[in-house]
């Protein structure tokens, strides 16, 4: 049951995935991407990892895309086709990215060609929440000074300059 | 469920977000690229998880890479959006301001 | 005023080795080392002794020296200073050789004389030929005393000393005894101008006259029959080395003889000669025998007496005339110009000439005849080498007298045959031997030239009674009857004016460009490749390794396109490859 | 005593330090005679350091040089900084003053074009300590830090007041010299690591009383770099070719420092270092090392025949005496041993007056060029010449001045060397080096007949060529002296090294 | 579910958490205190942020024997799991990560700090990346290890554009692009890490590494490659170090040291406590992957450095090189060596970066031949830029360069990796070509028109320290080797 709800998700999210990077219109591109993380999040689910899945719809479909399409519309991002939205490197980049799926799936399948992962139910909130506040304190803090500090910084880089300013109201 | 499912399936998308990264111009594309990476880091992280049958430590760092992602995007689209100002677009390729002068002698 | 210094100190100092041999005189043997240093197991030092050999080379260094000192005082008035201090410094490097008991000290003064020949040979440095000839005297001599360093190596570790007076035959190993003598040989047979290393000394007359005589008779070339007769012990112990020497000897004698008969020069045909005799004096000493030996530095002292009188003379013809050159001498013998205008000179030499050509009652032919009976007594004994000494010895006794009256002749008389003598030394200008050039000012040279002459001509006949005469008689006929033989040919060519030079003996064998071809060209070449080898093989790497960086960098700085997703690409392919790498390392 | 090594050691940099410090508004001459004084006062401390010194301790029955300072310095590292001097440290060092206080007195009229002779002063201060110190190092490491001190002033003295006709030969000339001496500094660095890590030890005290044993494997490779590395500055051939040029291209000073000292360095670490440290894997290397050097005596004579330069022939001269010096040890032989460390100081005080006087006589011409400078300097400049034909002979080896005892006891180290070494390759090397003596003897007698003999007719005077100077005979005076002086008393060094 | 935290937990994370409050504060004096004049602020806000990274220097010095693990937990096998050791090779890398700290902010003074920049984020920023930093230096499991690296690079990333022009923009583009893919990387290979080893703790992966069947070796190996490969990017170790010459020159010089000294310092931080105590135990194939990366970086990075016509290009590119010569002995596992290393580099970057300011600041070109007869015109000044140049090429009287790099020789040498000793070899002749140029341009004269300005006081002062210290370092080298032990 699991394992086929697993394999939908994750066929979703694989085409997802292709038609971001492939797609010839940006804003087309984020709305896929929307798609493929929230298949993933579907897998998630799949695996009884109830809490990363919510957090993943979210932080991602609810924040992250948000912020992309906000992006995009102010870098004035064109909702037509692109006439190049790749260059010439494209297919080196996907025989670049072959070679590494290869060596990188050949590695996993050797490796754990025979294991199976039994159906445990543990992808509680309490369970991560525990974690959290017992082992992993240190990366949390740390991580809200890295939030903080990004936040900042963005502040800080999307204020527009004095001398900036100053040549607008000129 | 056979383990490798996630972990091939964490693979190809990370592959996929590769190719994204180097292939396609837009600075904007390229971080949604690097969002599915991130996707597939977590996806072996909970699949691991799973076959551990841990703590839930492999989930507690999914969280932990989603909300770190969180905090790259911010920040990269800050940038993006810095560039762009400056610029005019926001294609990766084309900002070669800081080349470097070729030697006078 | 520096020069009136050196001249000064030139005499008092030739004079001062005269006060010493006197002193010396009769004192006991004795040896003195000094400032001696251990190097490992060996001692490295200086040592001086005293016996009768020192005291006799010390008369003749101080008497030819004084000569020569005084000579050139009247000889000499360009850049006197550097000359006379140099002249002083070659006798001082002769008397060290002579009292020297340490072969290291021994080879400081044989060196240092080669250098002092090497500067006075080139005193005229304005005249080509005075630089290369020195050039030519100080390689040819060094090389051989590459040799001559080797045989101080062998024979001082052999005998564990490098004390003359210490080393004992009888405690060298026989191998290392011949192997020893034998490179020392290659430093005497250089030294002195043998064959195969003959041909430097001819080369030197460029040099001033009186430093000709120096060299010829009491320095330089005489060292090497020193040091032969200092080691007598040593060398008459390796029979190959005396043998070997007899062989370089007789050969010698008679091919510098053969030159010297066709030399058209007078200090060159007095050069060959100088070869020749010394070549007897090493065949007396290669018999091996006490008789020999005395007969050799017999015929040193003779030697060094006419020799130093022949060059002094030839020294006043370049003086006065201007040229010793047979060709040029020739102009002035009309109505006997030359003899009448410079009659002391042609006296002494008349003496010297026959002292050499060994006429009977001058001192060369007695202590020639002390050589060949010395060669006689070995050869009667049933020697091989007496044999070949002796007969070699007297064909020589006969050439010498050939060469000697010929260059009498016709440096100082008209040839008969005025007709037949024109042409003998022109090659192309028959008529200049009818030129009369201006004689007026021709006259002999003052004093002090002249003195030395009169001495040395005087020892030039009283020294072959100073030995007590004791005259085998057959060997004196015999020996008259050779100087007859070799001087009846002379006369009669000069009487019609012919002088017939066969082209081999004019080329001195053609030994000369021979050793250019074989030795200086490819050295010559080899320089070159050298050069072309530093330029082009190492600093080619060595630029191809600076350019090698520089291009590398210039690539480095292409892939520096400014384009972020190159790099992103680089650094991906650069991880699957660092994966394969260290795989392939580790594994 | 030990005072005395650490003063001579501090004085010349903390004086250079000085010089820098004030304003460069400062006289050449102030400047100089600051130099002299200093350079003086070393020299002063550094024959006070004579007489006190021991044997030779490197081969004595375990006994220590005499004067030491041993402090540690970087302990984790096991760093010492170890000083002393013995009997083959202290002639060397007192040569290193002698030429430093000489090329301070010289620069006290005669200067580079360019002039900074504040700087240069203070740069050849600079040269001296480190040079001192190499001498007087007895920790690997700090034998290794001393040989780098030298190389930046090296560099710059040869940069700034090298040939001020080729601006980009200098550079070149300078950055050829740093970037191949540093690259054989790191192997020789390698070699000293490799020893430390069989032997557990940097200290060469240690290291000599207890060396390292085996002739292959890591000592071999450990002796192998470190004679690289030593050999570029030797220099050995084929490592030679940074020589010329630097010679070439650098000032007066600068050579005779260069040729008078640095190369030095190297011979010294062999002796030092590589002889008494390795053993084994020394005399496993002593043929290669003594073939290296035949070649380099016989290739740098003929290079010298085809040279028409007179300061790039004097710089290849002195590969051909280094390659006899590098013979000697490898020889490995009593004899060899000290006729290197004998030729070692020869080499200094002869080549030092080569320079002394190829520099005079190309300040007077303007040019090093043979051809351009033309002939007949006997009859232009009859003192400087009579001086060049001295330093030739001397430079030749002839007997009684003081180039001949070290060439002759290193032929005879070849004709008897160590019993463990094949003696038949020894005798080939002697005979091809008793050669290379008369190559030698050639080349200079080339350089006197092309430069000092022929026709003054057709060689006129130069309008500003003026015959030796007061300042120069004053500077070389002492050269000539020692010269002659150590010729015809060669005991006077070889007494210092007799005691074994 | 209850947070515990012991005062040792609190005595490691001191430091980090006073640099992390301090930020907030600074931020917070800037942005509330408007009405003091330019200077005023500036002043206050640079004495705050040096009182507050000398408190953890303080600290690091009042406790540099100590042993203070923090946050862990009893482990199923073996010794306890923690996230964080403070230990005395902590504190050494503290010391050089605050000292590099200190010298940008002292760099960053009045007057010295492009106008354009705002002081509060941009001391907020550097405080903050500071935090990651420490926190780096003293991780001692994965998740932290990976989240403190973010936190040192995102806030570099935002200075690195703090000037809100068009080439900073374009630099922290590159640079981020760059981090980002980095971190994916790395994060792809911590994934995999904790799929072999099942735990995030550096001890248990190195315990559980040994005894891996084949097949989960290899992964693990890709995967410690991955991780490694993300440290890489952030030192910029070949190839992935492109993205650093570009960022270096669009950056303000200010933040371009901050990247040089304490985000490259963080990185080899994080690399050697990654290795030494971690992914890569003795004899790993690991070490020899770093040890490839070492020679590649070094000789990379020198030879591009050889023919730059720019100062902050060619320090960018002998920076790269520098990163080589690190990599050597913490492929060897020395980390007295690396330590000592960074230690001196540090300084000696921070000096040279300080006199490339005063110059860039008055001739923008920014070009080699700027500095020409400036050891005429600018004796001091010039005389302390080569001491820096001769300290990084490792040549007398640079001691500390030089014996930093000979115990990364020594540590090569001990680890049998004589290859990569002949490597090193020759980059210490590539690299003396690079600097040599550079003094070469100082030497020269007569220049037309050679470098004179008034040099501004808080440069000069942090010059001559850098200067004093480096000396110091030369004269007394064992203090640079004393920091790790």
């Amino acid at each position: 049951m699991t394992t086929a709800l697993f394999s939908v998700a994750g066929a979703v999210a694989v085409v997802a995935a292709v038609v971001v990077v492939v797609s010839r219109r940006i804003v087309h591109a984020a709305l896929w991407l929307v798609l493929a993380l929230g298949a993933v999040a579907g897998c998630f689910g799949a695996l009884h990892a109830e809490f990363v899945a919510l957090v993943q719809i979210l932080v991602y479909v609810g924040a992250i895309v948000v912020l992309v399409l906000f992006a995009l519309m102010l870098t004035k991002a064109p909702t037509n086709p692109l006439p190049e939205i790749t260059s010439g490197r494209a297919p080196f980049a996907a025989a670049v990215a072959a070679v590494l799926a290869l060596i990188l799936g050949a590695g996993v399948v050797l490796a754990f060609g025979n294991e199976k992962i039994k159906p445990v139910t543990d992808g509680s909130a309490t369970a991560v929440g525990t974690q959290v506040f017992k082992n992993w304190v240190l990366p949390f803090e740390v991580l809200s000074v890295l939030l903080l500090a990004a936040l900042i910084g963005a502040i800080a880089l999307s204020q527009r300059t004095e001398s900036a300013q100053r040549k607008k109201e000129d | 469920m056979p383990l490798v499912l996630p972990l091939l399936l964490a693979v190809v998308l990370f592959c996929i977000g590769v190719y994204g990264v180097l292939a396609r111009r837009n600075v904007i594309t390229m971080l949604m690229s690097f969002e599915l990476m991130l996707n597939a880091v977590n996806l072996n992280l909970v699949a691991f998880d799973a076959w551990r049958v841990d703590e839930a430590t492999g989930q507690t760092l999914a969280i932990f890479v989603i909300t770190l992602a969180a905090a790259e995007i911010g920040l990269g689209l800050a940038i993006v959006l810095l560039l762009f100002r400056g610029h005019g677009h926001v294609d990766a390729d084309a900002a070669r301001d800081l080349l470097e002068h070729e030697e006078a002698s | 005023m520096i020069a009136t210094v050196w001249r000064v100190a030139g005499v008092g100092f030739s004079l001062l080795i005269l006060l010493f041999a006197a002193l010396l005189h009769g004192a006991t043997p004795d040896q003195y080392a000094f400032l001696n240093s251990q190097v490992g197991d060996l001692t490295i030092g200086f040592a001086v002794r005293n016996d009768d050999l020192t005291v006799l080379l010390l008369v003749v260094v101080g008497v030819i020296a004084t000569c020569v000192q005084v000579y050139s005082l009247g000889y000499l008035h360009q850049r006197a200073a550097s000359y006379h201090a140099l002249v002083t410094l070659f006798t001082a490097a002769m008397v060290t050789v002579v009292i020297s008991d340490s072969l290291f000290f021994l080879l400081i003064g044989w060196e240092v004389m080669g250098a002092c020949s090497y500067l006075l040979i080139g005193h005229y440095w304005e005249r080509r030929d005075a630089r290369s000839g020195a050039v030519k005297a100080f390689l040819m001599t060094r090389f051989a005393d590459v040799g001559f360093l080797f045989g101080i190596f062998v024979l001082g570790l052999g005998a564990h000393t490098f004390r003359i007076s210490e080393l004992d035959p009888a405690r060298i190993s026989p191998g290392v005894l011949t192997t020893g003598t034998l490179l020392l040989l290659v430093g005497v047979v250089g030294k002195s101008a043998q064959v195969p290393l003959q041909t430097w000394l001819p080369d030197a007359m460029p040099g001033p006259s009186p430093v000709s005589a120096l060299i010829h008779a009491a320095t330089m070339v005489a060292a090497g029959v020193f040091l032969i007769a200092r080691m007598y012990n040593v060398f008459s112990a390796a029979e190959t080395t005396l043998t070997v020497l007899a062989i370089i000897a007789c050969v010698t004698m008679l091919f510098a003889a053969l030159c010297a008969s066709a030399a058209v020069e007078v200090k060159r045909v007095l050069a060959w000669s100088t070869v020749s005799q010394l070549a007897i004096m090493f065949s007396a000493l290669s018999l091996g025998t006490a008789d020999g030996r005395h007969a050799a530095l017999f015929h040193l002292v003779t030697h060094a007496a006419f020799k130093g009188l022949l060059f002094l003379c030839a020294g006043v013809l370049l003086h006065q005339v201007g040229s010793a050159a047979l060709v040029v001498l020739r102009r002035y013998t009309r109505r006997g110009k030359l003899r009448k205008a410079l009659q002391v000179t042609f006296l002494t030499m008349t003496v010297g000439l026959a002292a050499l050509a060994g006429v009977p009652g001058f001192a060369g032919f007695f202590s020639k005849d002390t050589v060949i009976e010395a060669a006689w007594e070995k050869a009667h004994d049933g020697s091989g080498v007496g044999w070949v000494v002796l007969v070699s010895v007297c064909l020589t006794a006969a050439l010498t007298a050939f060469y000697c009256l010929r260059l009498w002749l016709w440096t100082f008389f008209r040839t008969p045959a005025l007709a037949g003598g024109i042409g003998a030394f022109e090659d192309g200008d028959a008529a200049a031997d009818l030129d009369d050039p201006d004689s007026s000012k021709l006259r002999d040279a003052p004093w002090v030239m002249l003195a030395p002459l009169v001495l040395l001509a005087v020892a030039a006949i009283a020294l072959g009674y100073a030995d007590g005469v004791h005259l085998n008689w057959a060997i004196g006929l015999i020996s008259t009857a050779l100087v007859l033989l070799g001087a009846l040919p002379a006369y009669s060519l000069w009487r019609r004016g012919a002088d017939p030079r066969p082209i081999l003996l004019e080329r001195e064998f053609g030994v000369d460009p021979a050793y250019h071809g074989l030795v200086v060209v490819p050295v010559k070449w080899l320089a070159k490749l050298t050069v072309a080898g530093d330029r082009d093989v190492i600093g080619a790497y060595v630029r191809a390794v600076g350019r090698t960086g520089m291009l590398a960098s210039q690539g480095l700085r292409r892939l520096q396109t400014g384009n972020v997703q190159t790099y992103l690409t680089a650094a991906v392919i650069g991880v699957v490859a660092l994966a394969v790498l260290a795989g392939v390392i580790g594994s | 005593m030990n005072a005395i090594l650490l003063a001579i050691l501090v004085l010349p940099l903390l004086a250079a330090g000085a010089l820098w410090s004030i304003p460069a508004a400062i006289g050449d001459r102030l400047a100089a005679a600051y130099g002299s004084v200093i350079s003086g006062l070393v020299l002063v401390g550094s024959v006070l350091l004579w007489p006190q010194n021991g044997g030779w301790f490197a081969y004595g029955p375990q006994d220590a040089p005499a004067t030491e300072i041993d402090v540690a310095w970087i302990p984790s590292l096991g760093v010492r900084f170890h000083l002393g001097v013995d009997s083959i440290s202290v002639p060397l060092i007192v040569l290193t003053a002698l030429l430093t206080f000489l090329c301070c007195l010289y620069s006290l009229k005669i200067t580079p074009r360019i002039g900074r002779t504040r700087s240069l002063i203070a740069l050849l201060l600079v040269i001296e300590a480190g040079v001192i110190g190499t001498f007087s190092a007895l920790d690997l490491v700090l034998f290794f830090v001393c040989f780098e001190i030298v190389l930046i002033p090296m560099w710059l003295v040869i940069d700034i007041w090298g040939d001020h006709h080729d601006p980009a030969g200098r550079k070149r000339a300078a950055n050829t010299f740093v970037l191949m001496t540093v690259f054989g500094s790191a192997l020789m660095l390698l070699g000293f690591l490799l020893v430390q890590r069989v032997a557990g030890t940097l200290d060469i005290v240690e290291l000599t009383s207890s060396p390292v044993a085996g002739g292959h494997g890591i000592p071999l490779a450990a002796a192998l770099l470190i004679a690289i590395g030593l050999a570029v500055k030797v220099p050995l051939w084929p490592l030679h070719i940074w020589l010329p040029d630097a010679h070439a291209k650098a000032p007066t000073v600068g050579s005779v420092l260069l040729a008078g000292v640095l190369l030095k360095l190297g011979t010294y670490g062999m002796i030092r270092i590589l002889v008494p440290v390795l053993p084994d894997a020394t005399a496993t290397i002593a043929p290669y090392l003594g073939a290296f050097s035949t070649v380099a005596i016989v290739a740098g004579s003929l290079a010298c025949l085809a040279q028409t330069d007179v300061k790039r022939l004097i710089a290849y001269s002195s590969v051909g005496h280094m390659g006899f010096i590098g013979l000697g040890i490898s020889t490995l032989s009593p004899a060899g041993l000290r006729g290197a460390l004998f030729a070692n100081i020869a080499h200094g005080l002869i080549t030092g007056l080569l320079f002394f006087l190829a520099g005079a006589i190309k300040d007077r011409h303007d040019t090093s060029d043979l051809r351009t400078i033309g002939r007949a300097l006997y009859a232009r400049l009859p003192r400087i010449a009579a001086l060049l034909t001295f330093a030739c002979l001397a430079s030749l080896g002839l007997p009684g001045l003081a180039g001949f005892w070290g060439e002759m006891l290193v032929l005879l180290g070849a004709y008897h060397p160590a019993p463990w070494l094949p003696r038949t390759t020894f005798l080939v090397f002697m005979v091809i080096a008793g050669l290379g003596t008369v190559l030698t003897a050639a080349y200079f007698l080339r350089l006197v007949r092309n430069l000092c003999q022929g026709d003054p007719a057709e060689n006129p005077p130069a309008a500003f060529a003026v015959d030796l100077s007061r300042i120069e005979l004053v500077t070389w005076a002492p050269l000539i002296t020692l010269t002659v002086l150590l010729g015809v008393w060669p005991g006077l060094l070889l007494q210092q090294w007799g005691a074994l | 579910m209850t947070l515990t935290l012991t005062w040792t937990d609190w005595q490691a994370i001191a430091v980090p958490l006073v640099l992390a409050i301090g930020a907030v504060a600074v931020l917070l004096v800037d942005s509330f205190w408007k009405s003091a004049s330019a200077e005023l602020r500036h002043t206050v806000v640079t004495l705050l942020t040096s009182v507050v990274i000398l408190f953890g220097l303080v600290f690091v010095w009042a406790h540099r024997d100590d042993f203070k693990p923090a946050f862990c937990r009893p482990a199923v096998e073996g010794p306890a799991q923690c996230s964080l050791v403070f230990e005395p090779l902590t504190a050494g890398l503290w010391a050089v990560l605050l000292i590099g700290g200190l010298g940008v902010v002292g760099l960053s003074a009045y007057r010295l700090l492009a106008a354009d920049v705002p002081i509060g984020e941009y001391h907020f920023l550097l405080l903050s990346a500071l935090t990651g930093a420490t926190v780096l230096a003293g991780a001692r499991d994965l998740a932290t290890l990976v989240i403190a690296l973010e936190v040192v690079s995102l806030p570099s990333f935002a200075m690195v554009a703090l000037r809100r022009d068009r080439r900073g923009s374009e630099g922290a583009m590159k640079a981020f692009l760059v981090s980002v893919l980095s971190t994916a990387v790395m994060l792809f290979g911590v994934s995999y890490l904790y799929g072999v080893t099942g735990s995030l703790y550096l001890s248990t992966i190195a315990n559980r590494l040994t005894g891996l069947d084949p097949d989960l070796a290899r992964v693990a190996f890709a995967a410690g490659l991955f991780v490694i490969v993300g440290f890489a990017f952030k030192i910029a170790a070949v190839p992935f170090h492109a993205w650093l010459p570009d960022t270096y020159v669009g950056a303000p010089i200010e933040v371009t040291t901050f990247l040089a000294v304490v985000s490259k310092s963080a990185g080899v931080a994080g690399l050697l406590v990654l290795v030494t105590s971690g992914i890569a135990p003795t004899g790993s194939q690991l070490r020899t992957a770093v040890a490839i990366l070492a020679a590649v970086t070094m000789t990379v990075g020198n030879l591009a450095a050889l023919r730059q016509v720019e100062a902050v290009r060619l320090l960018a590119w002998s920076s790269i090189g520098q990163v080589g010569f690190l990599l050597a002995p913490l492929a060897a596992g020395d980390a007295q060596a690396v330590v000592g290393y960074l230690a001196a580099y540090v300084v000696v970057t921070l000096g040279a970066f300080g006199a490339v300011a005063v110059v860039q600041r008055h001739r923008p070109g920014g070009l080699l031949t700027d500095y020409r007869g400036m050891v005429r015109s600018e004796p001091g000044l010039a005389a302390a830029l080569i001491f820096f140049l001769v300290v990084l090429a490792g040549l007398p009287p640079g001691l500390a360069g030089l014996f930093t790099k000979f115990a990364a020789f020594q540590a090569v040498i001990d680890a049998h990796l004589g290859w990569l000793a002949i490597v090193m070899a020759v980059n210490v002749m590539i690299g003396l070509a690079v600097y040599l140029r550079w003094v070469a341009e100082l030497f020269r004269l007569p220049a037309d028109d050679p470098f004179s300005v008034d040099i501004e006081t808080p440069a000069v002062t942090m010059i001559s320290l850098c200067t004093a210290v480096a000396a110091v370092l030369s004269v007394l080298p064992s203090i640079m080797f004393a920091l790790a032990t």
